[in-house]
C-alpha cells in the first residue's frame, strides 16, 4: 500500500477509471498544463490528451450542463469546478436538471455525472471562496454527496462516485489535499453512505466529516489526557448517510455532538440532531446537543479571523470538555 | 445506439415527404388544440405551453435528423416530441397524469421527452437545455459517431447565461449542433422588440463565431431546406450552426394568458400566414386531393381523439413508490 | 380593515412603499401588462408607469444583479421572481454578492434589496416550478427570509422587508394568493423575526410557516375532537428566527412537532430540531420529534402524486395523533 | 451623492496629466510588486492577483470619469481602485489582514473597494460585477443623474453567463456604462484563442447591439482616446459602450502559477511595450527631464513602502464582534 497525498488520491482514482473505461473524462477550467488550482490533475493531460482532460472556458453553468449532456449520451463525466464555491453559478443545472432528470422523466434516463472540487476555508481564499455548502446538496433529492477526510477513502468513494449512475457532488477540503496515507491502488470501490468510526468511546459520539474528522481526533486526544473518552464518527459520505451507526453509537454513549466547519446556522447538524431526535436513540440521549460549526458569518479573510471562524482542535477541545463537564456531572 | 424512428430522407420524393410533414403538422395541431380544451375544460393540472403556429419549425428541423441523432427541447415541447415520432397517447397520458404517460405522471406537460427517440429532455427552465445539448454533442464527437444535436431554443432563452455559455462551448469545440431558435416574437409577453436591441436575432451568434441564417418559419420548405443545409455542414465537421425561425404562437404563452401584450389584429395577421396551410397549398398545386389531405387531417384527429381515451382510461400512478424512484438503480440505456 | 387576498396584501405593501418612496421600484419578467404570471403585480404600471414597474428579459442572473447595483447606488429595488425557483440562475449573485457585500466589506456598503416571488407545490407545476428551497437561504449569512401565511402579515412584513438594509428573501406560496383576510392599510411594518402563536396548546408545540399554518391549524380543530390539544406556531420569518418563542412552548408542552412543506432532509426542520436540543427546552422533552415534511423526492406533477408529496390536513392530522397517541400515553 | 477625487480633465494640460497618469502607474505598478515581494516571502495569506503590465488600462480609462460616476472591479482590483484615487495604506493594510484595512482584514485582495470614490466592489467571482455595473447604471438613469458606470472585466469574464445578461439589459434599456474588457490574453491559462472563435474580442458586442472598439491597452493614449469617446457618448445617451484594451499581465495568474501555458518569449515580447515606458518616453519626448520623471517613481516607492509600513503597523482586526457585521444595522452611505 503506497503512501500518497490526498491530491494524488483522487487523481489515482480518475486515472485509474480513465485508463480502464474510455466513457470517462475530466474537464474543467485550468485542468490541463496548468494541472488545476490545486495541482490536482496534474501530468493527466500528458497522460490521456487534451480531449479527455479538457480546459474549458470560465463558464461554469455551461460546463455542467455538458456534463450531464455527455452523460445523457452515455459518457461518464467528471467535471472539476475550480473552487467548490462557484457550483453557484451553476445551481440550476446541478439542482434543476442532474438531481431531477431521472426522477422527471420516468426514469427514461440517468445523469452518471460528479462534480468535483475544493471546499472550505483556511487559505485565505476570503468569503467566495472558502464556503462549504453541503447542506444545500443534501437538502436536494437525487444528488449524492461525499467528502472523504483520508488519502484512502477519497480513492475508494471517488471510484464509487464514477461509477455511480446518479449525479454525485465529490467535495475534497482544500487543506487536505496534503495530508498523506496508505492507499490502496486496487479497482475496489468503497460503497457510499456507510460511516466509520475512528475511535471508540464512552461519553459521547462526535459526529463529523471531512477536514474536520482529524481535528476532532486530535481534540479527542486531548480530551483523554483529561480522562474524557469519547466517540468520533466520520460520515464519509452525507447522501446516503449511515444514520444507522450514528444512532447506535449514540444509544451507547447517550451524547450527541457534531462538528462541522460549515456555518451552524442550517448546517448538516441540524438534519443529523433531528435525525437522531426522531430514532430509538432520543430515549438514551442524556445531555442536550452540542454543535461545534463555522461561526454564523460569510468567510472573512485574516488570518485570526478566518481561524476564528473555523473550529479549531482548540475550540472542539474545549467546546467539548465544558459540556462533558457540565451534563455527565449532572447526570 | 439508439432506437430511432427518424426515415433517412433521399427515399421520399418531395410529395411524399410533404405529404409525411402535412400529418406530422396536423397531428401536432390536433394534439395541442385538445390539450387547450381539455384545459379550458378544467380537466388538466398544472400548465401547458402550446406549440400551435410553430408546427413547421419543429417538422421542418426534425425532417433532417438521421438515426442516432438527438434534440434538447423546451417548455413548449409537444410538437418536438411529436415531429420526432413520439407516442402521442403517452403524451397524452402523461398530461393528464397517469401511470401510462412517458413519465409515469412524474413529469407532467414540461417534461415529456422520448429517450428512446432522441429527445434527451423537454424542460420547465428557459435555455437550460442549451448547455446540455452541447453536451451531448460533445459525447458524440468524443466518441467520433457522426450524429448531431438539434437544440430548440425560443426568443426568450436567448437572453439567458445558459444560452451564451453554450454557444460559445460549441464554437470552441467545433461541436455538431444545430440551435434552433424558434423566434415567436414573444418570451411570455416580453416581446423581441424591447428585449433585444438587435433586429434580427440571429446577428446575435456572430459574437461566437457561429454561422447564422433567418428563415421564415411559417414555411416549411424553407425551415427544411435551411435546417438540411446546417445540418450537413454540421456533418461535415464545420462545427455549430444556428437558424432563426421567425414564427408565432397563436395562442397565449401558458394557460393564464390574457394576450394584453399584444393586439387581436396581430394575431389575425400571422394566422392568415398558417404553416398548415401553407403546405396543403403546395400540395393541391402539385396535384393532390384535397379530399386525401381532408382524410390525412381526419385520421390525425382520430389519432388525438384515440390517444386521448387511452389517457383517460389509463390508471393515476400510485404515490407509494415515489421515494425510491429518486435514484437510479443503476445506468439507464442512452440516446 | 379592508378584507384583501394575499396577493393584493403584496400589491398593497409594494404600491404603499413605491408612492410614498421614490427609490423604491419594481422588475421582473411579465410584471407590466401581464400583471405576473400569478397577477400580483396587475395594474401597478398604469399607475407608477414602465420605468418603476419593469418588464426584463428572461434572464434572472442579470436582474438579480442589476438589483444589487441599482441597491448600490441607494435605490430600492425589489426583483420579482416568477418562480421562485429560478433564483438557482440568479445564486451567485444572490449568496456570493448580496449577501456578503455588507461583511466582505467591512460594513462600507449594504444591499437594500427584496427578492420576492411565488414558492412551493399545489398547482401542478412540476419539479421545476413547485420547489420550497428557504433552507438553503436560512443557511446563508447576510440573508433574511420571510415567509408570511396571512394577508395582513404580507402586507406589513414585505413593508419590513423594503424598509430593510440587508436582503431579504420574501417568499409566498402560490395556494396563499387567493387566501383572504383583513388588512390594516397603515405604514406600519410588522418587524421581521417575531413568531405568533396562533393557537394555545398543552400537549405538543407544532412549529411551522407559510401554507403549512393553515394545515396545522386544520388539523389541530381535528385533533381538538379527539381530545388533543395543541399549540401551533407561525414563524413568519425564518431569519431572523423566533427561536425563544419556540422555547418557551415546547417548555410548557414537552412535545415537538415540526411540520414544513420543503423536503424533509435537510429542511429547516433540522435547524429548529438542533436549537431546542440545544435548549433549556432539552430537559422538558418528554416525546422523540415529529416532522411533518414533503416526501425526499422533487415535487411530482401528477394530481395524486403531488397531493402525496406535500402535507396535507389528513397527513399532518394522523401524524400527530399517532405521534401524540403513542408518546403522551406513554410518558 | 459622492465625495469624489475624480477630477474633471479640462483644467489639466496633456503634459500635466501624463504626469499624473505616469504617477499613477508607478504607483500601482510599485503597490502590486511590493504585494508579490510580499507573497514571496511568505508574509501575506491568502492568494492575490497582480495588475504589473496592465497599468494604462485602468488609469486611462478612469482617467475620463466625473465626479458621481462609479466602476466595478475584479479579482484584479488593485490597479483599478488606485488610480481611483485608493488610499494605498488602507489597501495595503486589507492585504495584511489588519484592522486599519479597507474591509478591516475582512475581505483581503479580492475585496478592496473603495466606495466613497465610487468604487461598487472588487469581485472574487469572474464576471458578477458586470450585472452589478448595469444596476448601478439603471439607478443613475431612473433619477435622471448624469453619472455613469465603467465596469472592468477580464477576457475570460466575455464567457460568463453574467457578461451575457448584463450586456443585453445594458442594451436594450440604453443604460449609462461603458464596459472596459481587460483583454490579458489569458484567463488563468486559458488563453484567448483557444476560448474564444472570434478574432477580436470587442466583435462580441455586436450581437447585443452595443457599438465597441478595440485598442492598444500598453498605450496609455490609445485607451484616454477610446475612453473619452465611449464615455462622452454615454453621457450623451445614447447607451453603452464596450472598449476592448490589447493588453497583457506580466505575472502569473495568482501567487500560485508556473506559466506552464504560455513562453518566455511571449513575456518578454510584451514587455518590450511596457506601458510606464511608453508614457515616460512621450513626456521625455515633450521635454520632461528623466530626473523628474525617476523623482515621480521615487516618490511612489516611498509612498507605497510608507503604506507598507502603515500596515505592518496595524493591529489585527479582533474575531469577537464577527457575527454582529453579517447584517447591516442601518442603511450605509451609497455611492
Ligand atoms: C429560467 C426561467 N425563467 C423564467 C421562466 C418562465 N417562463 C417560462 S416560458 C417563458 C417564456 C419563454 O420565452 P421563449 O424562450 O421565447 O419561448 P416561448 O415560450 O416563446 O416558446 C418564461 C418567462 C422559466 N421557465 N425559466
Ligand atoms: C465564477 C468563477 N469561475 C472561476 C474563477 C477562478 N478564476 C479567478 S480569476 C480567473 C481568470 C479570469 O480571467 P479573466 O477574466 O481574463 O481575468 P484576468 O485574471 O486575466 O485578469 C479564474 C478562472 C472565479 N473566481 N470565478
Ligand atoms: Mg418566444
Ligand atoms: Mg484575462
Amino acid at each position: 500500500m503506497p503512501e500518497m497525498t490526498y491530491a494524488a488520491a483522487v487523481r489515482s482514482a480518475m486515472e485509474w477509471e480513465m485508463a480502464k473505461d474510455p466513457r470517462v473524462f475530466i474537464m474543467g477550467e485550468d485542468i490541463g498544463v496548468y494541472g488545476g488550482a490545486f495541482g490536482v490533475t496534474m501530468g493527466m493531460v500528458d497522460r490521456f490528451g487534451k480531449t479527455r482532460v479538457r480546459d474549458t472556458p470560465i463558464a461554469e453553468e455551461g460546463i455542467v450542463g455538458a456534463g450531464i449532456g455527455a452523460a445523457l449520451v452515455g459518457m461518464r463525466p467528471i467535471v472539476e469546478l475550480q473552487f467548490s464555491d462557484f457550483i453557484m453559478n451553476a445551481m440550476d443545472q446541478v439542482v434543476n436538471q442532474a438531481a431531477k432528470i431521472h426522477f422527471m422523466f420516468g426514469g427514461r434516463m440517468s445523469v452518471s455525472l460528479v462534480l468535483r472540487g475544493p471546499a472550505g476555508a483556511g487559505t485565505g481564499a476570503a468569503a467566495q471562496h472558502s464556503q462549504s455548502l453541503e447542506a444545500w446538496f443534501h437538502h436536494v433529492p437525487g444528488l449524492k454527496v461525499v467528502m472523504p477526510a483520508f488519502p484512502d477513502d477519497a480513492r475508494g468513494l471517488l471510484l464509487a462516485a464514477i461509477r455511480d449512475p446518479n449525479p454525485v457532488l465529490f467535495y475534497e477540503h482544500k487543506l487536505l489535499y496534503k495530508v498523506k496515507g496508505d492507499v490502496t491502488e486496487s479497482d475496489a470501490a468503497q460503497p457510499l453512505g456507510q460511516g466509520m468510526i475512528r475511535r471508540y468511546g464512552r461519553h459521547a459520539t462526535v459526529v463529523t466529516y471531512s477536514l474536520m474528522v482529524h481535528r476532532v481526533l486530535d481534540a479527542a486526544l486531548q480530551l483523554a489526557k483529561n480522562g474524557w473518552d469519547v466517540e468520533v464518527i466520520d460520515l464519509r459520505s452525507l447522501v446516503p448517510m449511515d444514520i444507522p451507526l450514528i444512532v447506535d453509537s449514540v444509544k451507547r454513549t447517550g451524547r450527541l455532538a457534531i462538528c462541522h466547519e460549515a456555518v451552524g446556522r442550517g448546517g448538516i447538524g441540524g438534519e443529523i440532531a433531528a435525525r437522531i431526535l426522531e430514532s430509538e436513540a432520543f430515549d438514551f440521549l442524556e445531555a442536550p446537543l452540542l454543535r461545534i460549526t463555522g461561526l454564523n458569518t460569510p468567510v472573512p479573510y485574516s488570518p485570526p479571523l478566518e481561524a476564528a471562524f473555523m473550529p479549531s482542535v482548540d475550540r472542539i477541545a474545549q467546546s467539548l470538555e465544558t459540556w462533558l463537564t457540565r451534563e455527565v456531572v449532572q447526570s | 445506439m439508439t432506437r430511432s424512428l427518424i426515415e433517412s430522407q433521399p427515399k421520399l420524393s418531395m410529395i411524399d415527404q410533404s405529404l409525411e410533414w402535412f400529418r406530422t403538422m396536423c397531428r401536432i395541431r390536433r394534439f395541442d388544440e385538445t390539450i387547450d380544451e381539455l384545459f379550458a375544460q378544467g380537466k388538466v393540472h398544472g400548465t401547458t405551453h402550446l406549440y400551435i403556429g410553430e408546427e413547421a419549425v419543429a417538422t421542418g428541423a426534425i425532417a433532417t435528423l438521421k438515426p442516432g441523432d438527438v434534440i434538447t427541447s423546451t417548455h413548449r415541447g409537444h410538437g418536438h416530441n411529436i415531429a420526432l415520432g413520439g407516442d402521442i397517447r403517452a403524451m397524452m397520458a402523461e398530461l393528464l397524469g397517469r401511470s401510462s404517460g412517458y413519465c409515469h405522471g412524474v413529469g407532467g406537460s414540461m417534461h415529456i421527452a422520448d429517450q428512446a427517440l432522441g429527445n434527451l429532455g423537454a424542460n420547465g427552465i428557459v435555455g437550460a437545455g442549451l448547455p446540455i445539448a452541447v453536451g451531448a454533442a460533445l459525447g458524440f464527437q468524443m466518441r467520433q459517431e457522426p450524429h448531431l444535436v438539434l437544440a430548440f431554443a425560443g426568443d426568450g432563452a436567448l437572453n439567458e447565461g445558459a444560452f451564451h455559455e453554450a454557444a460559445n462551448l460549441a464554437a470552441i469545440w467545433h461541436l455538431p449542433v444545430v440551435f434552433v431558435v424558434e423566434n415567436n416574437q414573444y418570451g411570455m409577453s416580453g416581446s423581441v422588440k424591447e428585449m433585444f436591441a438587435i433586429g434580427h436575432l440571429a446577428d446575435r451568434a456572430v459574437g461566437y463565431g457561429i454561422p447564422a441564417t433567418m428563415v421564415d418559419g411559417m414555411d416549411i420548405f424553407s425551415v427544411w431546406e435551411a435546417a438540411s443545409q446546417a445540418t450537413q455542414e454540421v456533418r461535415n465537421g464545420h462545427g455549430p450552426r444556428l437558424i432563426e425561425a421567425v414564427t408565432y404562437r397563436y395562442k397565449g404563452h401558458s394557460k393564464s394568458d390574457a394576450n394584453r401584450y399584444r393586439t387581436r389584429e396581430e394575431i389575425q395577421q400571422w394566422r392568415q400566414r398558417d404553416p398548415l396551410d401553407h403546405v396543403r397549398q403546395y400540395l393541391e398545386d402539385q396535384g393532390v386531393e384535397a379530399a386525401a389531405l381532408d382524410r390525412i387531417r381526419h385520421e390525425e384527429i382520430q389519432a388525438v381523439a384515440q390517444a386521448l381515451e387511452f389517457a383517460e382510461a389509463s390508471p393515476w400512478p400510485d404515490a407509494s413508490t415515489l421515494e425510491e424512484a429518486v435514484y437510479a438503480p443503476e445506468e439507464v440505456d442512452h440516446a
